[in-house]
């Protein structure tokens, strides 16, 4: 049993405090929520939404249709009353009009002022609909005890009675699970991944939106005992980081794809004198400032191509918070193990979406330096660029080993690091650089596949898709359609097993992507040869639900 | 005390022509590291690309040789990293004031704890002799056929108003003066810029070893860097007398002295890691 | 002789803040062109990204709005393509001073004909809150919540310090006052720099109307605006007295002025382009 | 019949006045002449050499082996000597040492000294060097004059006559032709198509090896009453162009890897603003400062894929001086018509290359502007991104017709520029942009094909191995192997129609590139499914000359 919420209302009307006190609760009485955000790209006015999605089982994606909707303005009727189910609520104040039958009017303005409070006229219209679907407010003050002072809370408490008091209750879904689940988004998942994987310093330049990771890391940074830089531009950031790095720290950087421009250069820095750095691309719709607020994947060609001449890279696209915690983690191992740059993809819709999923498990996780000793390098100059087997170089910090000193270089240099243009010095380098490239092909994870076990119909993914393509799965499957997915994590280089398996197997393959041109379509078909048959493609800036998917999938491709 | 000045020494094989400012300007660092009593492992020279630039590779430090304008950067990285680092910025006019303009206004606010030399040569030197942000205004070069149309950079005024805490301008054939410049400048807390006056011989046939030395004297003995107004007034005189010497101070907390946690505790590089450390905030996501 | 003020009135949906200060500049923008009897197709207003930076669509004239932090690069490549364009810059504090303080240095030495508007509300608005190149030392934002680490930029010092040709505070709450800098300013040979105190009501909470109103004050009659180092000295006055008003003149030629083959012909888009014209280029390498 | 010469010394020695005056000196005996450069990233010291090839037939590579040295140091003599055929010469000052029998050493520096100009002292050489190869030194005093003052002349021409006088004719070679020809380098030719193209202003920032296209125009910027400005940085330098070109000029940019790194935003900028701009990236090879003065194929996908989420841009890699006039007239032209980003990639090896090539046809080129007036744009608001069949909006410049006025914008936007997130504009405006892409392929010019009607093996290169293969391909059908080599000059869009043809019908596929992953082949395979059999890859930063590809494919490919 699942129900769609939409909370609605003009930038600046408290309407993401609303929404949090309300997943919140539902969190704490049992259920799964998943929550996710459509904003404009301004401070006020306009219109915003939320929706919740909560239930009983677990929850990847947001839906189409609306069971309840919460507005605070007039436009959220009229944008969302024709996705309200026949049986499904509106709550309004008794302000805006509307002659739909479904709407219940409450005079939460006016309920506000006699809390002499006008700030709870949301927690009214919540206390509302928690009954509106036979949620008990009972124990729902620790909640409001994590958020608020004692006067606040009492407040909001009062307005939640209130509100519960005034509406009949209209659904009936019950919860027996303990909650026992985090709940979290995208972004945030990085930046607690960048904490526990020993991130001590994190440059970056505001961005949507990219931003939160570094105002979350920002808000913790003396309780982590680490630092957050806002650099005074993007170059700067990466350089920055990159410097750090090279002295011995874990350090990382973020942004979207108009940052992550101006720091192509600073990655080919990072290649060439092989300093490890994590950079996370948080995707939003361009070209240039494009739609700030909004979603897509439309950085991945760019990326992986990303500076002059070839070098080693990686690139993750993380598909949910749950796995955007551990690749986090895992890219900062990686990217000091291999000595090179990794770029976490992620995207608006992902870094902004709230999941209940269960907690990290930290015992799965740990920080592996791979720096070298005193012993390991030996007596003599330091070569910073030594030629090895497999093109690793023994790392050390500068300044911890006495008379020894390390040279980072931008150039084409010598073991040492000095300018070297000699033809034998630079195809030897150029090799040794490369080399990696079959170290982190034998890293690299497969995509992971959902659905049975010979599909016909192959849908192919990354990132953010992953919660709508499960989804999407899940419900095909349920009329027997013979259908699996493959959702890439690790991107770049290019897992092909699976895809061999499962694409000489299946007869149509179908690329769902939210960018124009298909970029992993073009990717597989450049490390391949496979074609796909079908496309899904989404460019305007919103996510592609399950259900969309689905829906695409029975027109378009059965 | 004094440590062996051929700690300095490098093994890398130097490209500058015969005669080049630039000598006299490494020469002097390794004096000051020396009379400095430092070690090569605890010194890091960055820089970005350029004549200047190649310096990470001519004396024997730790060295960041990075991006054409982004010297000062990994610099400041690398000191967050390690604040027990001993961090020189050493690159062009061109990097410095041009391509990377930008990084320097910031790093001037942040009053992040490095010593910033500048060779200025008043030209691109790699590159072969364009004009540089410091190029005379009428200057003709590789270029800029009938002279150079922007106005001359004045490094010293635009750091005073930034309240640089702490200006200075040396010249690169005054050895003694400039290896004290240099040790001053590393001795001082916060962001040192010190602008040096360099002879390049191949690129600038106007900003000659004789024109600086025909114009350049010794700041008067009696001069208070700590008066802002006096030293702008200072900042101005070019065309026919160059002060060097200390020309700006001013006291205030350093960059890493104003972040508790980095202040309060040992260098980020020794912080010890564990992921464990971060349970605690993700109980905050129950 | 003025020109309708309702010419510049756009069709755009405006997305600002009710009460922001942004409301005021436009308004006084308006009024400067009408009252400089100009013409939106003769106008140009560029900008970069950010709350100020949308200005090019809230008023009808030519509108370049590019990219964060290069606003003012583009303008100067249409004020060389077009001398007769009247142009604009247009922009916030983040994106003058922070992400493009690079070019702000370099075009104030360029003394490129332009009138650059600095919509200074100390603050990142658009990305809601952060602190900006000129947020006070100590104030805490969105990002900076143990407080701004770093000193606050002084654009007026910098500004002068570079030899800007024209240096002007304004406050956005006082048209008259505005309006008659930006015509000033338009008017103004070279690069005229006018930065604005523009209240942000959503995120700036400490600088805010009544904050800078308190302030705020004319600058004297007998002010000299050409003393370099007396405007140096003016532009140190902050915390308790802000002066408004022409803080810094200079006369000299602009930079368009100052190359013979833009100034003494038409504007280049009248230029007449023939292939042929390059026949004679090709000779030479026979 | 062709000969090698190869000039070396430091740099500082004046190889560069030498060298061009024997090459001037060439051209006006009617000789076809090949000039290319390899020196160092110094300005004095080290090794550098020009190689020289002269003979009766057009020349396009460099040639491995040496008939004659003018060695102006001793590592001239110890790094050349092994190339030296056994009846070559080398020619040196007194001074220099070597007891190979092949040396002829003379007085150069006390000659110089008695002619009373040190500077002469290479024009020596050149005399010597002339008489070795039975050339006359009549009528050359005009190549002297163009370059030298009256006085200099004399004693260059007096240097020449004394070279003359003291050493014996050696080989022997005579041209009949007629000087009918130029001698140009790529970064020159391309300066001339800027000029011919009503490129008006060009705004750069130094960076080897492009600035030689900014130094041309510089130098005649006010003879052609045209701006060249050095801008503070490469984020000024293209969106100053863009600037420009919004108001209404033609303008350009040019760089290398690591400034074009830099430029990537304003590419995005650019692209959705619609605004024409041809942007010049002559490569050399990375990462990062890599080797600044050696030459490199390597920025291929990153220029293809540079700047966040999909958009239409053109790349087109200029194969010679000839091609690089014509086609940058025609990037300019084609900038315009689509109002797109036009990328030409050359390289240093092209861009130093001399080359007699016969003089540009101007009848065969014009400036088209594609620009709209007053009764095209019709009443109301100018809509700067109005919605037409093809994509392509009417454009206007700023400020030549009354009361309409021209809005540039980075956002999403509607038609007339104003800022609109919504779901159908978004959609209308990705397609509108993305049309242009057809239509770009209907204007695509297909590689240049050369050898035999079926070939066997097929090579396939891009740029500047043009002039090499050409050379291989001429070597390899002498001896009856049936070989061909298509050579891409556009090359985004991929033009496939000619690789369908001639890739269908061969054995072998053979990518010939300077680059470590071969591109070119990657995005081949991207964008048809061929895959290259084998690859001749090069990536040391010196250039495959027609020899080297000739023995590769012997030695790997047949
Ligand atoms: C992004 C980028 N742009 C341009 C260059 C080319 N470049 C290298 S050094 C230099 C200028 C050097 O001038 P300066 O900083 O004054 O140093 P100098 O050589 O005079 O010591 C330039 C433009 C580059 N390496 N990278
Ligand atoms: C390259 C790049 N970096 C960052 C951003 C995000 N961004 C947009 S506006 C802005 C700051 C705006 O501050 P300011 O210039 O002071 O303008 P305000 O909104 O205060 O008027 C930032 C960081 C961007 N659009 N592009
Ligand atoms: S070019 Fe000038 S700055 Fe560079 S090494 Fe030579 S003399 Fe020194
Ligand atoms: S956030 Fe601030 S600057 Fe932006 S519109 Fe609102 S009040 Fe104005
Ligand atoms: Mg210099
Ligand atoms: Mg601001």
């Amino acid at each position: 049993m699942k129900y769609n919420i939409l909370v609605g209302g003009a930038a600046g009307q408290g309407m993401s405090t609303i929404s949090t006190l309300l997943q919140k609760v539902l969190k704490r009485k049992g259920f799964y929520v998943f929550a996710n955000k459509d904003y404009m790209s301004r401070v006020r006015g306009g219109h915003n939404f939320v929706q919740i999605r909560f239930g009983t089982t677990p929850i990847t994606s947001h839906h189409p249709t609306l069971d309840a909707i919460i507005a605070l303005d007039q436009s959220t009727i009229d944008n969302h009353i024709n996705r309200l189910n026949n049986n499904g609520i509106i709550i309004c104040d008794t302000d805006l009009n509307s002659e739909d039958k479904r709407v219940i009017q409450i005079p939460m303005r006016k309920l506000s002022r006699e809390i002499k409070n006008p700030r709870v006229f949301g927690s009214i219209g919540i206390g509302a609909l928690l009954k509106i679907f036979g949620i008990s407010i009972d124990n729902i003050e620790p909640v409001l005890r994590k958020r608020f002072d004692k006067n606040t809370s009492q407040a909001n408490l009062e307005a939640f009675k209130k509100g519960h008091e005034l509406v009949e209750s209209h659904f009936n879904i019950n919860s027996n699970n303990e909650d026992n689940h985090i709940i979290i988004n995208g972004n945030q998942a990085i930046a607690l991944g960048a904490i526990a994987g020993g991130v001590t310093f994190y440059s970056a330049y505001p961005m949507t939106p990219s931003t939160s990771v570094m105002t979350y890391l920002s808000k913790k940074q003396q309780e982590a005992g680490i630092l957050v830089e806002q650099a005074e531009d993007e170059i700067a950031a990466i350089n920055m980081a990159l410097g750090a790095s090279y002295a011995g720290i874990r350090s990382m950087t973020g942004t979207s794809g108009g940052g992550f421009s101006l720091m192509v250069e600073g990655i080919g820095l990072g290649a060439v004198a092989e300093i490890p750095l994590v950079i996370v691309n948080v995707q939003r719709p361009g070209p240039a400032t494009g739609l700030p607020t909004r979603t897509a994947q439309c950085d991945l060609d760019f990326v992986i191509s990303a500076s002059q001449d070839d070098f080693p890279k990686m690139v993750i696209a993380v598909r949910n918070p749950e796995d955007a915690f551990y690749q986090t983690v895992r890219a900062l191992n990686l990217a000091e193990k291999y000595q090179i740059q990794v770029i976490i993809l992620s995207d608006q819709y992902l870094a902004d979406y709230n999941q209940t999923i269960k907690p990290y498990n930290f015992d799965e996780i740990s920080i592996d330096r791979y720096l070298s000793s005193k012993d390991d390098i030996g007596e003599g100059f330091y070569k910073r660029y030594k030629f090895t087997e497999n093109g690793i170089s023994p790392r050390i910090i500068p300044s911890t080993i006495e008379s020894k000193t390390v040279l980072g270089d931008s150039h084409e240099h010598n073991e040492i690091g000095f300018v070297d243009e000699s033809i034998e010095n630079r195809i030897a380098m150029m090799n040794k650089r490369m080399k990696r490239i079959s170290l982190l092909k034998s890293e690299i994870q497969e995509p992971e596949y959902i659905g049975v076990e010979n599909p016909e119909i192959l849908l192919l993914g990354w990132g953010s898709t992953h919660g709508s393509l499960l989804e999407a799965v899940e419900l095909l499957a349920n009329e027997s359609i013979k259908i699996g997915a493959l959702i890439f994590g690790d991107i770049w280089p290019l897992p092909t097993g699976q895809l061999e398996y499962y694409g000489t197997n299946s007869k149509t393959i179908v690329n769902v992507e939210h960018n124009f041109t298909g970029q992993l379509a073009n990717l597989i078909a450049q490390e391949t040869g496979f074609k796909c048959d079908k496309s899904i493609l989404r460019y305007d800036g919103r996510q592609l639900s399950g259900t969309d998917i689905y829906n695409k999938v029975k027109k378009e491709v059965l | 005390m004094a440590t062996d000045i051929k700690l300095f020494e490098s093994k890398s094989e130097n490209s500058w022509c015969p005669g080049c400012g630039n000598f006299g300007i490494v020469n002097a660092l390794k004096k000051a590291f020396s009379e400095l009593d430092l070690l090569p492992h605890n010194i890091l020279i960055a820089s970005g690309i350029g004549q200047a630039a190649k310096t990470p590779h001519y004396v024997n430090a730790n060295g960041f040789n990075g991006l054409h304008g982004r010297g000062i950067p990994p610099a400041v990285g690398a000191k967050i990293a390690n604040k027990d680092l001993r961090v020189i910025v050493t690159s062009g006019d061109g990097d410095s004031y041009g391509e990377g303009g930008n990084h320097l206004i910031h790093n001037i606010r942040r009053n992040i704890d490095i010593t910033h030399l500048v060779h200025n040569n008043q030209i691109y030197g790699l590159t072969k002799g364009q004009g540089s942000p410091t190029t005379g205004k009428g200057h003709k070069t590789s270029m800029q056929f009938e002279g150079v149309y922007a106005d001359e950079f004045n490094p010293i005024a635009f750091a005073i108003s930034l309240g640089c805490s702490f200006v200075a301008r040396s010249f690169s054939a005054d050895k003694d003066h400039l290896s004290e410049m240099i040790k001053a400048g590393m001795e001082h807390n916060g962001y040192a810029l010190i602008d040096i006056l360099q002879p390049c011989v191949t690129f600038n046939k106007i900003n000659t070893y004789k024109w600086y030395k025909d114009r350049v004297y010794y700041i008067e003995d009696d001069y208070n860097p700590y008066d802002k107004v006096e030293a702008f007034k200072k900042s101005q005189e070019w065309e026919n007398k160059i002060p060097i010497g200390v020309i700006y101070k001013e006291d205030k907390p350093t960059f890493i002295d104003r972040i508790p946690q980095i202040k309060d505790n040992p260098p980020l590089i020794n912080k010890k890691l564990d992921p464990k450390n971060a349970i605690k905030f993700m109980e905050e996501f129950k």
